[in-house]
């Protein structure tokens, strides 16, 4: 845009019906005009305005729908609570536009309408109004049953708010952590007082508030007069030149979790903050007055037009009616006047009126004040889409209306200043008692945390100067708190003389629509409904009519919603209680919670080496590992048939390097490996390999491996892959609990192994090996360390996969040299890398099991056909007391070998699949293939032990419900006597 | 326009009575009481007057109904478990739960959705396989279905998971469903109501009567009762309850937590379970996404939230559906889950003669809402466990005979 | 509770750690009935209090004993396991 | 002969590989003037070739002590070795030990202990992958990784962090590598490639990147 041009938008902008002229303290930057679409309508403004004030400037209030009648909404709070005038574009289905920034360009639309903003088809819900009182749905729709799903469908088109946009990229934000010695949540008076107060004892301190810029109501509470900005400008000087305070705008502390964790959400990403303490300076929120039509666009809360006024200079009306209880109407009042727009009327609900200089002020400019009065209803203007009058009627000294008379005021807006609830969502998560103070009509902390401390209109303070005074109490005690020493000054903060707050602002009206919940289109009677229906404490008052549910979680609604049912209930609101705060305090964007989502990963040493070749991954805990290498010209199947082919024929590699390594020293050691495992390892020989089983406390098999013994106190023991980390985990517990004189040393990530098989395997290996590997130097199950190409190794022949094969283990920098000198040498010999898959082929040949394939969580060795690695004379093992229990009881189910007939060709059974006996479930595949070696398919099954005799026929069945007869066969199926590996 | 709304509106007052009697004072002797006010505790009572004439019966609530984890957990049900058992157990649940709005009177929201547990792995798929076969088995709805199933019943859905973990294919339960889970405690709570059970809340029991291993009566905030039975179905305070009577348990707290995003225009019709990324979500009909995880890591007996459990949770969900990066999450809560070393729970009969018990519902308890009530009000009438919980019994553990549920835990989970 | 204080590497927040659960004595093997065995293997004290437990710092590897009220969710004390617990 | 566990990651940059001892190593990058600006704001590199070992045991400290060689009093705290080199106590009993580029200390103590170990004092083969982080900005990288309040860590106190990174536990002290204090950040090498790659990522957000090792250690190669 050039600057010409630039200038003309802006003057544009400024041209706006509701937009003053420039003012002290504005938050809108006038060079930087704005434009941007909202329901098809171009509006105008500047960087600096919210959506919402940006629309308000151009005369329009009329915003948005709600939620269930469709009637026309408008500002409310211009403080994060403004449900009704939420907005979506094409990446965010929820925009609160009363605090999101408007941006160049934004196509904007409502979240909640058919057919537009004015022509919404919803509006029709609201005639239908009288028909849908609270918890109406759980009272209809169910009968007849068939129908049911088609009403559903009708409520799923009409609920939900933005519609969420399936292009919308994934976002990554760059999460962090903090800390320090006091966080202070807000920045108003009583918030930038406790700040200063803490530093100067000393402290690091972090401001952070949710709105764009400090100062909290010294931002916009001005009272006509220019007080309020000059001490925000005091203050806000001292605290910059205060080195040790930061102050983070536009910051939410979202959340209070244990220990002083408090989630802080800016634009960008979310801080997670460690404090050690925190002075909780979060103020209040304005409450609504209940009365017919509060609801209309034009009816607000006061403080909403005055931070419209002073941050945006937007004026919302030009004839305003305030009705209020307290002095900040009175405020608002000579803000609007200030502002050029005229008051028609101050309605005070009080008997007795303002008593202080604020009822002078606003006499004096000749504002006419009812005293004990309230407004009855607001009258919309023709079309509904504004307010044109307010009815005041008059209030008895009981508090009652008097129907007869009243007076009708014209005006295009109504202001709401009945008092406030606090902002104690943060107080009661971390666990603060809070008491119902009748003095103030407020909740006030009672007993609050060791390290939380409250100050300001949270803690019920409302007088400007004694804000500042409680402020710099709770800032000093909250530096003390984090171990700075303060000179003992005691602050008193003086008792506030009455509170702003009115106990019941709440007026009924026969016609209804005088509404309580705006998110969730509560009125009235929806109240007396509930307790009529007993739904009559405030937990379940909640979940039946569903107050404070909505977006803004009944920072509006949940106040009044006590009041009521303290009130029909005859209680006082101590007792009726308020329901549990819980995080969030406003909603946070998935992508700010989830960061980055760091998931790890680990790979093998020679895992760019499988790369190379061609390797197909899989996932295997948190590594990865080859499932298969991929041949050109061959599939997935034929290409791990060939790898099992070349370890059955020729020789293979695979990378075993993620199971788990641990080695043991010690002179405990052998005791120590006798306890974890079932076997006898006491009388091992130093140089051999034993299985390794073991168990559970309850006797549950977890986990497999191989013992070798390297010296007489020196054991190397491998684990599953995904055990690992828990087995070393637990060893090191049991050698604690045993007080064992071993010492136990994790080396899964230290080595690089590989397992070399297949008849040529020895051949591939002698030439670089600096011992003799013939079975007479390195017989079957024999451990040796030995030099390989150079790099000190340790051999194990071990047979999992049923041929002459070698497990080396090397460091991990030297696995892939290691790798590269076998794969060369095995060059000669038609050498091919396998995977994972045909492991578990080649495996499944031998009738090895894998644990957590093979077994369950309940299977023990017995279950298992382990019986013969489990040695029950043994002094003691874990598991082996509850074998004996269970020893004693039936076995259930028992693993068994089976074959398919050889000339079976029909559809391959899959793991998994039911062993049926007689119509009933006997038992289950756990391991199935189509051997090659074997020509037949064979497998691994759980059988009911009846069943489990060689010989005998059994059926599967398949997922289409097909029968396919087996045989329970004897294990091993190949090479049942181990010559192979024996060579 | 269904007539009860005309009804409603055209009366000139609002004609519902209450769903629940208030009651002043707590009667000296009950027939039975039932300690817990849930959904469980509720619909034991509401089937004791129903299905057994016992109608002298109380219902203590501590706090206010359903205010545990019936109206905590993320009301979701389903039957396809692992052993036949299981499903046998879940599957009555489930056809209870399908009249349960006929039953009531109440709209009770009971919409079958359709339910997928996702497979990342192929050991998971190997479960599911298993889940599936016994499942079909029993007559229970259940396939194994492969990615494009799924990617035709939830074409939003990032199969890959953002490179992260794959889905290999899922386990379908097409029964599958949601309900409104308060709903269902005040459907049962007014149902019992009308037959006379007294149902009292902010009462809390202080200690239980046992005299020679026979229960006596109940000490409460309120005074004493005497009777000779009493159900304790308190879910995450069993352990408080049996300890009053001595009876030792494998049950560990641990909580479960929970959160919603604002509500969105509802997309996602269907239930999505990943044990690998521990997600589960479906879409209620206000639009909220309700989501939850896997339980708490340790032993806790607080309804605390965490930043932990949000922060993993968001972090798998932007992983299958990244388009909601700007969606938000408005609020989180959690619950206290009786977790047992076999994921199955404890029912039946106890040492304590008269002291029965139905506790150890982890995470699954709310689908298991309408068969608990039925089979124990059976178990507590006939002072004989009914023959669907026999597995579920307590002496199972010194036993040494574990439910089958455990079987998939080894497995993907 | 969010942070937890190793007596080795100090204070941490939790992720940093595994709960090992409940503090248990094993009873003698040869002595116990199959009843008190099963009871030692499985039950546990589940009401809520204050619980002598283990827990392990992942990143060091170093298990300790965590004196934690599970009702309060408050640590009381952490200290390295040395032996006998039943006494102090 | 000896493979970095990340030297993958470096495929991609352009830059300079050479020999340091009997590893390849990273050892600049081709654009100079990018390189010294990562120095400076925040850099990461690969050391992964100075030589190290480990051992623990009830006797370990005995027998570091037996060879002379200054070793920490108090759990997880360092020790300089002659020759840029660093002592680490691992908790109570076992002992990390990284040479510096001229050390030989590593070998000698994996030499005196042999495959099997001594009485009360067993070898710890690490194969760890290493890791240089400096630069200005090294706060606040490590406020997106790492939650420990590293500003309680005082730099001089030779304090040894045993924490988690980005989901991965870790070793860490901060040292003055080439005049500049930088962390070196130990973790296994298993982990490396992921390691590497986020942290490496997260430099860049943050307007740096790689930095050869001859930066850190001039005149490797």
């Amino acid at each position: 845009m050039t600057d010409l041009s630039n200038q003309q938008a802006a003057s544009n902008a400024a041209l706006e019906k509701n937009r003053m002229a420039r003012q002290d303290g504005e938050w809108i930057d006038r060079n930087q005009p704005l434009h941007f679409v909202f329901e098809g309508k171009t509006y105008s403004g500047f960087v600096g305005d919210t959506i919402s004030s940006a629309i308000a400037a151009s005369g329009n209030l009329f915003m948005g729908r709600s939620f269930k009648y469709h009637r026309p909404r408008g500002i409310l709070s211009m403080s994060n609570h403004d449900i009704n005038t939420m907005m979506q574009d094409d990446q965010d289905p929820t925009i609160r536009a009363d605090v999101v920034l408007a941006q160049n360009g934004m196509q904007l639309r409502t979240v909640n309408t058919f057919g537009g903003l004015k022509s919404d088809r919803g509006r029709y819900m609201n005639c239908l109004s009288r028909f849908l009182p609270a918890g109406f749905y759980y009272k209809t729709f169910h009968t007849p049953k068939w129908l049911f799903p088609m009403w559903e469908k009708m409520f799923r088109t009409l609920t939900g708010l933005g519609k969420v946009n399936f292009e919308t990229p994934r976002r990554y934000t760059a999460k962090r952590y903090a800390f320090a010695d006091v966080l202070v949540i807000g920045s108003g008076p009583s918030g930038l007082s406790a700040a200063l107060a803490a530093a100067k004892a000393g402290a690091q301190v972090v401001v952070v508030d949710e709105n764009v810029r400090p100062g909290g109501s010294l931002t916009y509470d001005y009272g006509g007069m220019d007080e309020s900005p000059a001490l925000l400008g005091r203050l806000l000087s001292e605290v910059t030149a205060c080195e040790k305070i930061e102050i983070w705008a536009g910051t939410l502390a979202a959340g209070y979790y244990s220990d002083n964790w408090i989630a802080l959400v800016d634009d960008q990403r979310m801080t997670k903050m460690r404090a050690k303490t925190v002075v909780v300076a979060s103020g209040s929120y304005e409450q609504p007055c209940v009365f017919r039509n509060n609801d209309l666009p034009g009816v607000m809360m006061a403080s909403a037009a005055q931070r419209l006024l002073r941050r945006y200079a937007v004026r919302v009306g030009r004839n305003f009616v305030v009705l209020t209880s307290n002095s900040a109407g009175y405020r608002a009042a000579l803000d609007m006047v200030s502002g050029g727009a005229s008051v028609a009327a101050i309605v005070d609900m009080r008997p007795e009126g303002e008593l202080s200089h604020w009822h002078e002020l606003a006499a004096g400019l000749g504002i006419r004040i009812l005293a004990g009065h309230c407004i009855y209803e607001a009258i919309p203007e023709p079309g509904r889409y504004g307010v044109s009058a307010a009815v005041v009627k008059r209030l008895s000294s009981a508090g009652e209306i008097e129907q007869a008379g009243g007076v009708t005021f014209s005006c295009d807006a109504i202001l709401m200043a009945v008092g406030y609830a606090p902002a104690a969502n943060l107080l009661y998560q971390a666990g603060t008692k809070m008491r119902y103070s009748h003095e103030i009509e407020q909740f006030v902390p009672d007993l609050l945390p060791e390290s939380i401390f409250a100050c300001g209109r949270v803690n019920g303070v409302y007088t400007l100067s004694s804000r500042l005074l409680d402020g710099e109490r709770a800032g000093l005690e909250a530096a003390q708190k984090a171990g700075y020493v303060v000179e003992q000054k005691r602050v008193d903060v003086p008792a506030e003389p009455s509170g702003p707050t009115h106990p019941y602002p709440i007026i009924s009206h026969p016609k209804g629509m005088n509404f309580v919940d705006f998110d969730e289109d509560l009125h009235l009677r929806d109240f007396y409904v509930s307790v009529q229906e007993a739904f009559d404490n405030i937990e379940l008052m909640k979940r039946f009519t569903t107050v404070g549910m909505g977006p803004s979680q009944g920072k509006h609604s949940n106040m009044n919603a006590i009041r009521i049912l303290a009130r029909l209930k005859g209680k006082n609101i101590d007792e009726i209680g308020t329901t549990t705060a819980r995080p969030f305090f406003h909603p946070v964007k998935l992508s700010h919670l989830a960061g980055k989502g760091f998931t790890p990963e680990r790979l093998t040493p020679m895992h760019h080496r499988h790369q190379e070749l061609g390797a197909v991954f899989m996932d295997a805990g948190n590594w990865k590992r080859p499932e298969y290498y991929q041949i050109e010209g061959l599939s997935r199947i034929e290409a791990i048939r060939q790898e099992v082919r070349s370890v059955r024929t020729n020789v293979g590699m695979i990378d075993v390097g993620t199971l788990g390594k641990i080695e043991i020293f010690g002179p405990d050691a052998v005791l120590f490996i006798e306890r974890m495992y079932t076997g006898l390892f006491a009388k091992q020989a130093v140089g051999t390999t034993r299985y390794a089983l073991g168990l559970d406390e309850t006797g549950v098999v977890i986990d497999d491996g191989v013992v070798g013994r390297l010296a007489q106190e020196h054991f190397f023991v491998t684990t599953t892959t995904t055990g690992s980390a828990q087995i070393y985990r637990e060893m090191n517990r049991w050698a604690l609990l045993w007080k064992m004189n071993v010492g136990i040393v994790n080396a899964t990530g230290y080595m690089a192994a590989m397992n070399l098989a297949g008849p040529k395997s020895r051949a591939v290996l002698a030439p670089h090996c600096n011992i003799d590997v013939s079975d007479a130097s390195v017989p079957y199950l024999a451990l040796r360390t030995c030099e390989i190409g150079g790099v000190s190794a340790r051999i194990m022949r071990v047979g999992f996969v049923g041929e002459l094969g070698y497990e080396i283990h090397v460091p991990s920098e030297k696995g892939a040299y290691v790798w590269d000198l076998l794969m060369q040498e095995g060059q000669k010999y038609g050498i091919q890398p396998f995977g994972v898959e045909a492991q578990r082929i080649l495996r499944l040949e031998k009738g090895h099991i894998i644990v957590s394939q093979d077994t369950d969580g309940l299977t023990n060795p017995f279950d298992a056909a382990c019986g013969w690695a489990v040695k029950m004379n043994k002094p003691f093992f874990i598991g082996q007391r509850s074998l004996k229990i269970a020893q004693a009881t039936e076995r259930k189910q028992v693993l068994a070998g089976f074959a398919l007939a050889e000339n079976y060709r029909g559809e391959l059974p899959k793991e998994s699949h039911l062993l049926i006996e007689a119509g009933d479930i006997a038992g289950r595949i756990t391991s199935i293939t189509d051997s090659e070696a074997l020509g037949r398919v064979i497998g691994l099954c759980f059988v009911r032990p009846d069943l489990n005799e060689i010989g005998r026929m059994v059926q599967f069945r398949l997922s289409d419900g097909a029968l396919v007869p087996a045989q329970i066969v004897a294990t091993p199926f190949y090479d049942p006597d181990g010559m192979r590996q024996k060579v | 326009m269904p007539l009860r709304l005309l009804r409603f509106a055209l009366s000139h007052k609002h004609p519902e009575p209450p769903m629940f009697t208030e009651h002043d004072q707590l009667g000296k002797t009950y027939d039975v009481v039932i300690i817990g006010g849930g959904g469980h505790g509720l619909a034991a009572a509401y089937y004791l007057a129903r299905n057994h004439g016992i109608k002298n019966v109380c219902v203590l609530e501590k706090n206010y109904l359903g205010g545990g984890n019936t109206g905590r957990n993320t009301t979701i049900v389903r039957s396809n478990y692992l052993t036949p058992e299981g499903v046998a157990f879940y599957d009555r649940s489930v056809k209870l739960f399908q009249d349960l709005s006929q039953d009531f009177d109440l709209n009770l929201f009971y919409s079958t959705r359709g339910h997928f547990t996702l497979a990342h792995t192929d050991s998971a798929m190997r479960t599911m396989r298993w889940r599936a076969e016994v499942n079909k088995h029993l007559g229970v709805e259940s396939e194994v279905v492969d990615r494009d199933f799924i990617r035709r019943m939830v074409p939003e859905m990032d199969l890959d998971c953002s490179g992260h973990s794959p889905i290999h294919g899922a386990l379908y339960h097409k029964p599958g469903a949601v309900a409104r889970h308060d709903a269902v405690a005040w459907g049962y709570g007014r149902g019992a109501d009308m037959r006379g059970v007294e149902i009292f809340q902010k009462t809390e029991v202080t200690r239980i009567d046992v005299k020679h291993g026979k229960v006596r009566g109940v000490d409460t905030s309120r005074g004493y009762i005497s009777t000779p039975k009493v159900l304790c179905a308190v879910a995450g305070s069993t352990p408080r309850i049996t300890q009053m009577v001595g009876i030792r348990t494998p049950i560990v707290i641990q909580p479960l937590q929970a959160c919603v995003t604002e509500p969105i225009k509802p997309w996602l019709d269907t239930i999505i379970v990943s044990g690998s990324l521990h997600v589960y979500v479906s879409q209620s009909d206000r639009g909220e996404l309700v989501m939850g995880a896997s339980v708490d890591p340790y032993e806790i007996h607080s309804t605390r939230s965490t930043l932990d459990f949000t922060e993993g949770l968001t972090a798998h969900m932007l992983d299958m559906f990244p388009f909601l990066s700007n969606t938000k999450v408005n609020r989180q809560w959690a619950g206290m889950a009786d977790m047992t070393p076999d994921f199955a729970p404890i029912m039946g009969k106890t040492p304590i003669e008269g002291f029965y018990i139905d506790a150890g519902w982890g995470t699954w308890g709310f689908k298991a809402t309408p068969v608990c009530g039925e089979t124990m009000s059976y178990t507590v009438a006939h002072d004989q466990d009914h023959e669907l919980i026999r597995t579920f019994r307590l002496s199972r553990f010194k036993e040494l005979d574990l439910t089958g549920e455990k079987g998939a835990a080894s497995v993907g989970h | 509770m969010k942070l937890l204080t190793c007596p080795i590497n100090g204070t941490r927040p939790l992720q940093e750690f595994t709960w090992g659960g409940e503090f248990r004595e094993m009873p003698d093997p040869e002595q116990a009935t199959d009843e008190e065995w099963a009871d030692y293997v499985f039950n546990r004290s589940g009401a809520p209090g204050v619980k002598k437990e283990w827990w392990h710092h992942t990143a060091s590897g170093v298990w300790f004993i965590a004196e934690r009220d599970t009702e309060r969710d408050i640590v009381l004390r952490t200290y390295l396991y040395t032996g006998k617990m039943s006494d102090d | 002969m000896r493979q970095s566990p990340i030297e993958h990651c470096f495929s991609q940059l352009p830059g300079d590989f050479g020999q340091v001892g009997d590893m390849r190593t990273f050892l600049r990058l081709a654009d100079s003037q990018a390189e010294s600006l990562n120095l400076e704001t925040i850099g990461l590199a690969d050391c992964s070739f100075l030589e190290r070992t480990g051992l623990k045991g009830p006797l370990a400290m005995e027998f570091l002590s037996s060879l002379g060689l200054p070793v920490p009093q108090r759990p997880n705290h360092w020790e300089p070795l002659e020759g840029g080199g660093i002592l680490m106590r691992l908790g109570m009993t076992e002992f990390f030990i990284e040479d510096g580029p001229s050390g030989g200390i590593a070998r000698l103590i994996s030499e005196k202990l042999g495959m099997d170990g001594i009485e009360g004092a067993y070898p710890v083969r690490r194969q760890d992958a290493a890791l240089i982080l400096c630069g200005t900005k090294q706060n606040d990288f490590l406020s997106q990784t790492c939650n420990v309040n590293f500003a309680e860590i005082d730099e001089k106190n030779r304090q040894v962090v045993m924490t988690n990174m980005v989901g991965v536990s870790v070793v860490m002290v901060q040292n003055k590598i080439n005049e500049r204090y930088s962390w070196k950040i130990w973790c296994d090498g298993t982990f490396g490639h992921y390691f590497w790659e986020t942290l490496f990522g997260i430099t860049l957000e943050m307007g740096g990147g790689a930095v050869g090792c001859n930066r850190l250690y001039p005149g490797l190669a």
